[in-house]
């Protein structure tokens, strides 16, 4: 790990010193233990805030539109597997330009999910977490304790299919085994598993305590509406309340707007207070775009997403 | 003032009795791990008052400002050309919340204020408010909900209630304060009605009134880091506008409603019409001025149109325009926004940044 | 509401060139089907954002039935085969979240196929009939005011 | 014009004449399978939708008595004293398209036709496959009314054969219809056991066939090497059981559950009569003569021919004749163009910018249609209480001529702004409302119809009370969406009347003369030095027309034409613009040298397509073993002398339906025949032999096939698997083949070897993504329709000619040019085009610019404007909606049917739903 | 308890076409209950929230002055949905109102002052109640001159034209209307309010100015007065913030530490400058 953090500073001062790009997105140490907080470097000498852990959990992607969008030049942007995917939609989809972009890429060794170490050691304030390849060390008040980082990765680290940038102008280790290891179909759409006619509990269960706060929303770099559907009033495709049609609303549609264009990159579950699973749903639409047109998204520039293509005899049993 | 003793193996029990005359919600750990004000009959005994993590993971206040409220009801359908409003009646039944953190009181009785009750927790007291008096919905709600609160003893490393005018064993806005000595609960009754809770509890001794102090000390003592506002006061309205720190959190800010939504004091919300057919009804929804809509008129034009000015406008109304209006700042130090940002944008360091950081120095300057 | 006095209400997006010229031609045959059916008529299968189906759904409709050229004889190219991927979807996802397969249907149905029109339509109603009001087993996702 | 005893103006396609009519007839359009009644309409689809009383049968018109059509129909529209009236029309150019009739094989006692019920004629068994056939498209056969499961189609029956039929000729288009009768036969049956076709060479060599003949193959279906010999009913009268002999000449018999004879086409006998009135002639197959170098002209000056009355074809080249035949009219009547377009007259308009909705809600009872089980009165009472109704009318007949003026004067009386009109179908009576209302001076758009009869009354009719709510519903949906109705306008678009073709060969050249014939200008763009293409190598036409003499003249007309420019040696670099108004840059092959801009308000494209480069047979390594054009060269200019070859040896399909290049090239087997019999006149010792796969010398290039194996030569069938072999050894050239009816293996000394190795298109890849036009996998360009719109792009103001499209003889070549120079002109003769009003637009503050509608655009009418944001062209948008569909922040929309006006119905239709 | 969030039901009396870009309707409401009729107290630049219920609320200036009598006067400009729905009731229809709310001009505090009143577009409509309100009889008496200074686009533009000619003809009002573009049959001035305010130099001395209009008027008639020597607390404007509950609470139209719909939405300029330009 602190090989990543050495080279991402090197990398982004070198950049900003050679004008390879006029600013840096990365992380900085977050205020609190087992967090970071997105950054954006312009000076080669603050390159040394720039940081790296597995607590780096939002996606830059969805930031860096707004920065594109509000001065020329080249960013900088620090990026693992899944955001360097995202950077390739984004290229895709006409918000971002590749000539605009210096990627700093991290082989990505799996995110961690701060609520999995915190209910190891439940009622105890953790101070601080370090971490190495293999394990998180949690300082709390008065004692040390060892996680390994195999238990402590976030649901969508374990079934990465992409932990190596798909794009980088540099890179700031050793390339790491590409996969996560676990295979995402197996568990991508678990209340396939339920009877019909206990899916929708499921759901309902599941999205109880959603307060539409909308941080999936905000976090997720595909989401850059300049007026998301669910915010529409004329006309109005779901209702402002917190109603579970309202809610179950919002999260379908959002979700089906998602579909071929997300990448799995969690920073929605991550980000979300009420720590609902909010995967469940785009989860399952990537496993059927999978399966029923072949397509992982983000792979490599130049693809177009599932949603703008057809091919005549895509499958269509379900149509009489 | 009075003072009693709970033993903790006679919690289940009590809060059972208690359970016969109202509804008792209790904190509790749900299957996705968050702790919750729940009922206390869907709780799994044995109770336990405190949260892991030190609150709850939502403040109470949804208790008296739920997500979603009707307001009114009406059918068109009724009477030539007739429009039938019905105003909605609060639901009557009286709750008590059990393990209200000070913090969330607190920050109740800030809303108080705004909302137009009697801040001095008196039920009886009168209601000041606009030309049409107190908001009849969170009145009602708030009558109907009695506060125990449990002191804390191990405030968190985002905790800063002291800061803000409170602290982990403060009572304002509480009816009863309980605080956790171990083997024991001391109860401290604050209210006529927080009274009536205790009535079959054995009074306490003063050994366990000392006990209580020194863990207030204790606590208190826990909370470091405390840091100076009193520029903030100083400064005009114009000068903390324009500060460099608003650009610095809009270039992160994800202007999503996480930190407003978790808040124990964030207030805002939008009335909303909702019809099918003919009918429909009024209600209010927790908005957030995080979002561009929340401002937005229907012309287009938003006197808030960039996220530099709405994530601004949060801060300066908790800790300016409310304390120019009430007197005092509208957050209690309960550090859930800490946690729940998801860019990690820390409120301690954005109000030190207020009190502190020096104006924008004009283009060109040195 | 009883089962035998459950009239559906169920939503049909028919596409103007041949799902609604087929209705129109099972009108001149006198094809019976049942009158659960409230038609709206659209110009594409490919104007039929997936936000609509949810919508009526939403609305409370016990059914949705969608209807548009067969492959290839789209009137406008290739509308209906750039949306099948938005249906496909759309339908496994709301079948995974609970919502029956008998809600939804979709059909390829030319103008000429006014008797594929009639018997599909029955076939529409039988199954949402078969499965009762969607204020029973769907009345979460049902939008209450 | 014989009489119809209805009239048109009067009838609204009620049904109530046929529904009382008496007398029952065998229904023609069902090929006699299904009844009638004495009134009828022709079909379902009919257009104008009308009923008519056929004179033969109507009990009133043959006896005197009846008359209840009359006393039913509600409009007095059925007219039975109606007379036959002549007419003289006066007229500049002649289109005669009399059509073909399909063989009749009933006098063929050994097909069974009449001995077997199980034995039924293509056109019967497609009528037994339609939804809207005697069966409603459940497969019965006819004598149990059991679903086959076993089912045969026997070819040729009435083609290739002068014995049995007198129709030497291929029909063409029979072995497709099998293939296509085969697979269809699948989705109607679940459990299909068996489908054979008996045939003898499949032919399947148009567009995108070859793909579905493997389709077939790929399914099972059975293509047997025979003509069966007899066709007799099975076992207990039912099923056929068929007796043929195998390509092993050993004789079988199979039995199938129903049989189907693929019929030819052939000319009816009244077209000697026709020919005769008309005075064109006929050739000796009985169709109308015409020339490869004027497909479309008859004998005679100003009449002109299309279609299967000059002999049999299929769909997508009669539709290309049509316009063709339409394009050389034009060139005739150029003079006399725009003399009969009526003059429109400038209406007053009604300002509705502003105003709050007012409704006008006229429900219609069409006499008994609706009101027989739709409760009109509680319809229109239901109706008078929407937001927004401000007058509710019921009308007896909403499409009478006095009711549109009621409408007009209730606009006027009540203020109304917006129309819904609760009556039949949109599809058939939207016009005429739109008129009515903006005659009154309402826009047009401001008219939205519930459809209570088609979908309510007559469908419902045995739950009146539903079929009520249903009109009741319909008509809340509609009012909600007219009352979110805005006024839009049609653009209209000045048209540069001028024409660019691309591609200046035999098609390009040939679509520009036809255009400058028309008196508009035409730009010629091509890449090679000089003109002519393909052409240039060819020798002769199917019919022996001399193509160098053909092609000199061409050259010498475009040259002294002077509304056609030529550039050559250049190609199209940038096209900017649309429809009516394209700007198009042409540069130097290679890009140097001075650019030029052409404005132009269509385009041809003509680019052609090259014989395909063998790589193997020895091609390259023994100057013999040559290519069609090679052969054609080297006769032209005498380095091959059919005197000097003893022993030709032609091998089919070179690189053709193979993997690499899936499709049949239609034209190397005809070309191959007319290669060989030129040797063969030449020098009749000459041995020859041609290895085929199937030979596909379709239509009257049969004749050829037929001469050449009088004449002696050799055919030899291969398949894929067991390709011939060739070895090239010094001077010699062997080829070796395994015979796949005797299992030898022959081997063939040649002396040539002709290669018939396809066509390739040029690469139109750049050309097709400047002028936003498709391109299939194997490079041809996509028209709009294969059949329906054969010369169209999806993109309007875009045409394509000749081999671009796919590989075709030079007679379907000029036709085809001819038919884009027809569309081509018939956009450039309008001044200006008027754009439909129901297109997409982007609100511009919606749109985050990230490409989706770009993509999703099946016409390439979104671009990315300022800020990136999307644009849509007016004049390129057809109003599908897609965009609005596929755009996730509701960026696009479509006029008509908004995101708002679609989500208003839904909600209009549940609002009292729980 | 008064439910500060019930509307009270009020019929619709008369609605009136104001100007020719058929944006702008003047509608005429009773409260149906004439105790609510009584109690509905208020002063000119006050609002009020116009209530259909099932399509919302908007918050809407009173345009009539309580010496009118007890109809109320509403002049709506066509923006969204509450005002669309508005503009297509037909008199006779029941609709709800919420108010009075916020504070008006505190016409009380300035009397014996002279009042310049200036008004752009169909801002103008508070000021309308002003103007009635102080042309009453009852009133006239306690203030000075009287100084009403109104521009449009076009003549077509002009609200209440009747009422603007009775102004017009009465000696004690000094009535500038103008027009920034003339219209065939104008008589009147033309030009842009700044130049008008410019012509007529209002004084400052004991008076004050009620300003109203398009953020460019304001803009641009400011420095104007600036220059005629009025301070900024002389100078009266009012805001349209988004204006939801309009008792304070639900913290839409919070500004600064003001709640628009409780503490305005009238505010002296001087109040304003203090503040972030967020209205």
């Amino acid at each position: 790990m602190q090989t990543r953090i050495v080279n991402i500073r090197a990398a982004a001062k070198a950049a900003l010193e050679e004008g390879l790009c006029r600013v840096v997105a990365g992380y900085a140490p977050g205020a609190i233990a087992m967090r970071a907080r997105p950054v954006f470097i312009d000076k080669p000498e603050d390159a040394g805030k720039l940081t790296w852990s597995s607590f780096c959990v939002g996606n830059l992607a969805g930031l860096l539109t707004q920065a594109a969008k509000q001065a020329s030049g080249r960013i900088g942007v620090v990026a693992q597997g899944c955001v360097s995917r995202n950077l390739v939609g984004l290229i895709g989809e006409g918000r971002l330009a590749r000539e605009d972009l210096y990627v700093i890429g991290v082989p990505c060794l799996g995110m961690a999910e701060r609520r999995k170490i915190e209910a190891r050691y439940p009622g105890r304030a953790i101070i601080a977490v370090e971490e190495s390849e293999e394990v998180f060390v949690v300082r709390g008040k008065r004692r040390e304790e060892r996680m390994l980082r195999r238990d402590a990765l976030r649901d969508n680290c374990y079934t990465c299919v992409q932990r190596n940038p798909v794009i980088y102008d540099a890179l700031v280790a050793e390339p790491v085994p590409d996969t996560g290891g676990g295979d995402i179909d197996k568990v991508a759409a678990p209340w396939e598993k339920h009877p019909p006619g206990e899916r929708l509990a499921a759901f309902q269960a599941a999205y109880a305590n959603c307060t539409r706060c909308h941080a999936c929303r905000d976090v997720c770099p595909l989401c850059y509406c300049s007026t998301c559907f669910v915010d529409e009033s004329t006309p109005q495709w779901a209702g402002k309340t917190g109603d579970f049609a309202d809610v179950a609303t919002y999260h379908l549609l959002r979700a089906l707007h998602c579909a071929g264009r997300c990448t799995d990159c969690g920073a929605c579950e991550s980000a979300c207070p009420q720590n609902i699973k909010v995967r469940r749903l785009t989860s399952k639409l990537e496993k059927d775009v999978r399966a029923l047109y072949g397509c992982q998204a983000g792979m490599a520039l130049g693809e177009s997403p599932p949603l703008t293509v057809f091919r005549p005899d895509d499958p269509q049993d379900f149509i009489k | 003032m009075q003072s009693y003793l709970l033993a903790k193996d006679r919690l289940d029990g009590f809060v059972s009795r208690l359970a016969d005359r109202l509804t008792v919600y209790v904190p509790a750990k749900g299957a996705d791990g968050l702790w919750s004000f729940v009922a206390s009959g869907s709780a799994q005994p044995p109770l336990a008052l405190t949260p892991e993590g030190g609150n709850t993971n939502m403040p109470p206040k949804s208790f008296v400002f739920p997500r979603t409220e009707v307001l009114m009801r009406f059918d068109n359908r009724a009477g030539e050309g007739g429009m039938i409003l019905r105003e909605e009646p609060v639901p009557a039944g009286r709750a008590v919340l059990l393990g209200v953190r000070p913090c969330d009181a607190k920050a109740l009785a800030v809303l108080d204020g705004i909302f137009g009750r009697r801040a001095s927790g008196d039920a009886s007291g009168e209601v000041s408010g606009g030309a049409f008096g107190a908001d009849p919905y969170w009145a009602a709600r708030r009558e109907a909900t009695i506060l125990c609160g449990l002191a804390c003893n191990y405030p968190c490393p985002t905790c800063f209630c002291d800061q803000m005018g409170c602290g982990p064993h403060h009572r304002e806005g509480l009816d009863a304060l309980w605080t956790d000595l171990g083997e024991s609960y001391l109860v401290t009754i604050l209210t006529e009605r927080g009274r009536e809770l205790a009535s079959d509890l054995a009074p306490a001794a003063q050994a366990d009134l000392n006990r209580a102090e020194s863990l207030k000390a204790e606590a208190a003592s826990l909370l470091t880091g405390k840091f100076p506002m009193d520029k903030i006061a100083q400064r005009g309205v114009l000068e903390l506008c324009e500060l460099p720190l608003w650009a610095e959190l809009a270039a992160t800010c994800l202007n999503c409603g996480a930190c407003t939504h978790v808040c124990p004091t964030c207030h805002c919300f939008d009335i909303q019409d909702e019809v099918k057919g003919e009918r429909g009804r009024r209600l209010r929804n927790w908005d957030t001025c995080m979002s561009g809509l929340f401002t937005r008129h229907a012309s287009g034009h938003n006197p808030r149109g960039d996220k530099l000015a709405r994530v601004r406008q949060r801060f300066m109304h908790k800790f300016k325009y409310i304390p120019v209006k009430r007197g005092e700042a509208g957050c209690v130090g309960c550090g859930r926004c800490i946690k729940a940002c998801p860019v990690n944008i820390d409120v301690r360091e954005v109000v030190r940044a207020m009190n502190e950081q020096a104006p924008q120095t004009p283009e060109g300057a040195a | 509401m009883t089962r035998e006095a459950f009239s559906p209400r169920i939503a049909a997006f028919l596409c103007s060139w041949c799902s609604y010229g087929a209705a129109d031609m099972a009108g001149v045959g006198r094809m019976g089907y049942p009158a659960d059916f409230r038609v709206v008529r659209i110009p594409c299968t490919g104007r039929l954002s997936p936000k609509f189906i949810l919508s009526a759904l939403r609305q409370g409709a016990d059914g949705v039935w969608v209807s548009g050229c067969h492959p290839g004889d789209c009137h406008f190219i290739s509308g209906n085969l750039m949306v099948r991927r938005h249906f496909t979807l759309l339908k496994n996802l709301l079948e995974y979240v609970g919502v029956e397969p008998g809600r939804l249907h979709f059909s390829w149905i030319s103008s000429a196929e006014a008797d594929k029109f009639a018997r599909v339509a029955a076939d529409v109603a039988a199954a949402v009939r078969a499965l009762g009001p969607a204020s029973g087993a769907l009345g979460a996702l049902i939008k209450a005011v | 014009m014989a009489p119809r005893y209805v009239d048109l103006d009067k009838c609204i396609a009620c049904g109530e004449c046929a529904a009382k009519c008496p007398k029952r007839v065998p229904d023609p359009f069902n090929a006699g399978l299904a009844n009638r009644k004495a009134a009828y309409i022709l079909y379902g689809q009919t257009v104008p939708l009308k009923y008519a009383i056929d004179p033969e049968h109507c009990i009133y018109l043959a006896k005197g008595k009846c008359r209840a059509c009359e006393k039913v129909c509600p409009t007095g529209a059925v007219n039975l004293d109606q007379t036959g009236v002549h007419r003289l029309l006066q007229v500049g150019a002649i289109v005669l398209a009399a059509g073909f009739k399909t063989f009749d094989p009933s006098h063929l006692d050994y097909l069974g036709l009449r001995r077997a019920p199980d034995v039924v004629t293509s056109l019967e068994y497609e009528r037994l496959l339609s939804s809207s056939g005697p069966n409603r498209g459940h497969l019965k056969r006819p004598s149990d009314g059991a679903e086959p499961k076993k089912v045969a189609w026997i070819q040729c029956v009435g083609s290739r054969s002068l014995n049995k039929c007198d129709n030497a000729y291929c029909s063409g288009v029979c072995c497709m219809a099998a293939v296509k009768q085969a697979l269809m036969t699948a989705e109607h049956v679940k459990d299909v056991a068996d489908r054979a076709i008996y045939c003898m060479d499949m032919r399947t060599h148009g567009k995108n066939f070859e793909s579905y003949y493997e389709k077939a193959q790929a399914q099972g279906v059975r293509f047997l090497r025979s003509r069966p010999h007899t066709l007799g009913p099975g076992p207990q009268g039912k099923g056929v059981r068929i007796r043929y002999a195998s390509e092993a000449r050993r004789e079988l018999i199979l039995d199938f559950d129903l049989a189907v004879l693929s019929v030819g086409l052939e000319a009816p006998r009244h077209f000697a009569r026709l020919a005769e009135t008309t005075g064109i002639a006929v050739n000796d197959l009985r169709f109308a003569a015409a020339q490869d170098l004027t497909p479309v002209a008859s004998s005679r000056p100003g009449i002109y021919v299309c279609g299967c009355f000059t002999g049999p074809k299929d769909i997508p080249q009669s539709v290309v004749e049509a316009s063709a035949a339409a394009c050389a009219a034009a060139g005739q009547l150029v003079l006399a163009r725009g003399a009969f377009v009526p003059e429109t007259a400038i209406r007053p308009v009604i300002d509705v910018a502003g105003e709050p909705p007012r409704l006008g809600v006229f429900v219609c009872s069409c006499g008994a249609n609706i009101a027989g089980v739709v409760d009109v009165d509680r319809v229109a009472g239901e109706a008078a209480k929407l937001p927004g109704v401000a007058h509710v009318e019921n009308a007896l007949f909403a499409c009478s001529q006095d009711f549109q003026e009621r409408i007009a004067l209730a606009v006027r009386e009540h203020g109304l702004n917006r129309v819904v009109v609760a009556a039949c179908t949109p599809r058939t009576h939207e016009p005429l409302f739109q008129e009515t209302i903006a005659g009154a001076g309402l826009n047009k758009y401001l008219f939205e119809m519930a459809n209570i009869r088609n979908q309510a009354s007559w469908v419902h009719a045995a739950d009146p009370a539903a079929a009520t709510d249903r009109a009741v519903d319909q008509v809340r949906m509609a009012a909600a969406k007219a009352a979110r109705l805005r006024p839009l306008s049609e653009p209209k678009l000045s048209v540069i009347p001028r024409a660019l073709v691309v591609g200046g060969g035999l098609a390009g050249m040939t679509a520009a003369l036809e255009l400058a014939k028309q008196d508009f200008t035409v730009h010629i763009v091509e890449r090679q030095a000089e003109l002519g293409g393909n052409a240039r190598s060819l020798r002769a036409t199917l019919g022996g027309q001399d193509v160098a003499m053909h092609l000199a003249r061409l050259r010498r007309r475009v040259e002294e034409e002077g509304r056609i420019t030529v550039h050559l040696g250049k190609v199209v670099a940038q096209v900017e613009g649309y429809v009516g108004r394209f700007a198009t840059t042409l540069t130097a092959v290679g890009g140097h040298g001075e650019s030029e801009v052409v404005e132009h308000g269509a385009a041809i494209l003509a680019v052609g397509g090259q014989e395909a480069k063998p790589n193997d047979y020895g091609h390259g390594k023994h100057h013999r073993v040559m290519t069609h054009l090679e052969i054609d060269r080297a006769l032209r200019f005498g380095s091959l002398d059919p005197y000097d070859v003893g022993s030709a040896v032609f091998i089919q399909c070179v690189g053709s339906r193979e993997p690499k290049r899936p499709y049949c090239s239609r034209l190397c087997c005809t070309h191959t025949l007319k290669t060989v019999l030129y040797l063969k006149e030449k020098n009749p010792d000459l041995r020859a032999y041609v290895l085929y796969r199937d030979m596909r010398p379709y239509g009257e290039r049969e004749l050829l096939y037929q001469k050449a194996r009088e004449l002696g030569v050799i055919f030899i069938r291969f398949e894929l698997e067991t390709k011939p072999w060739v070895v090239v050894g010094g001077d010699d050239i062997t080829v070796y083949v395994k015979d796949h009816i005797l299992g030898d293996l022959l081997e063939l000394p040649a002396d040539i070897l002709g290669l018939a190795t396809g066509i390739e298109p040029s690469d139109a890849a750049d050309l097709a993504r400047m002028f936003k036009v498709p391109l299939d996998a194997d490079g041809w360009l996509v028209e709009a329709h294969a059949k329906l719109r054969p010369v169209d792009f999806a993109t309007d103001g875009v045409f394509m000619a000749g081999m671009a499209h796919y590989p075709k003889p030079i007679e379907e070549a000029v036709a085809q040019a001819q038919a884009a120079a027809g569309r081509a002109g018939a956009l450039l003769a309008r001044e200006e085009i008027t754009l439909p009003g129901l297109i997409s637009r982007i609100d511009a503050a919606l749109c985050s610019g990230c490409g989706v509608c770009l993509a999703v655009c099946p016409y390439g009418a979104i671009s990315r404007g300022e800020a990136n944001l999307a644009e849509v062209n007016e004049a390129l948008c057809k109003g599908c909606g897609l965009c609005a569909a596929c755009c996730r922040s509701g960026a696009p929309s479509l006029a008509g049917f908004t995101d708002a006006d679609i989500l208003a119905q839904v909600d209009a239709m549940l609002e009292d739903h729980s | 308890m008064n439910n500060p969030y019930l509307p009270y039901p009020a019929r619709l009396t008369g609605v009136r076409e104001e100007t020719e870009d058929k944006s702008i309707r003047t509608f005429r409401l009773e409260l149906l209950d004439p105790g609510q009729a009584g109690a509905f107290a208020y002063v000119p630049g006050q609002f009020a929230e116009l209530s259909l219920a099932g399509v919302g609320e908007a918050p809407i200036g009173i345009a009539s002055s309580p010496t009118e009598g007890q109809e109320l006067l509403f002049s709506v400009f066509r923006t969204g949905k509450v005002t669309e729905a508005l503009h297509a009731l037909a008199p006779g229809a029941v609709m709800g109102v919420r108010g009075p709310l916020g504070k008006g001009f505190p016409l009380g505090d300035l009397k014996g002052e002279n009042l310049v009143i200036i008004a752009g577009g169909f801002a103008v409509t508070t000021l309308r109640s002003a103007m009635v309100w102080l042309l009453d009889p009852a009133n006239r008496g306690d203030f000075g001159e009287i100084t009403f200074i109104y521009g449009a686009r076009t003549p077509g533009m002009l609200l209440y034209r009747e009422q603007l000619a009775t102004w017009a003809a009465r000696a004690d009002v000094a009535c500038h209307v103008a027009v920034d573009r003339p219209a065939p049959g104008w008589d009147g001035q033309v030009g842009f309010v700044p130049q008008i305010v410019a012509e007529a130099a209002p004084r400052p001395e004991n008076a004050a100015a009620l300003v109203c209009g398009p953020p460019a008027m304001i803009k641009y008639t400011q420095p104007v007065l600036s220059e005629l020597g009025w301070q900024d607390g002389q100078i009266f404007l009012s805001l349209e913030n988004r204006m939801k509950c309009g008792i304070g609470v639900c913290g839409r139209c919070n500004v600064g530490p003001y709640y628009v719909c409780k503490d305005g939405p009238v505010f002296t300029k001087a109040e304003l400058d203090l503040l972030p330009k967020e209205y």
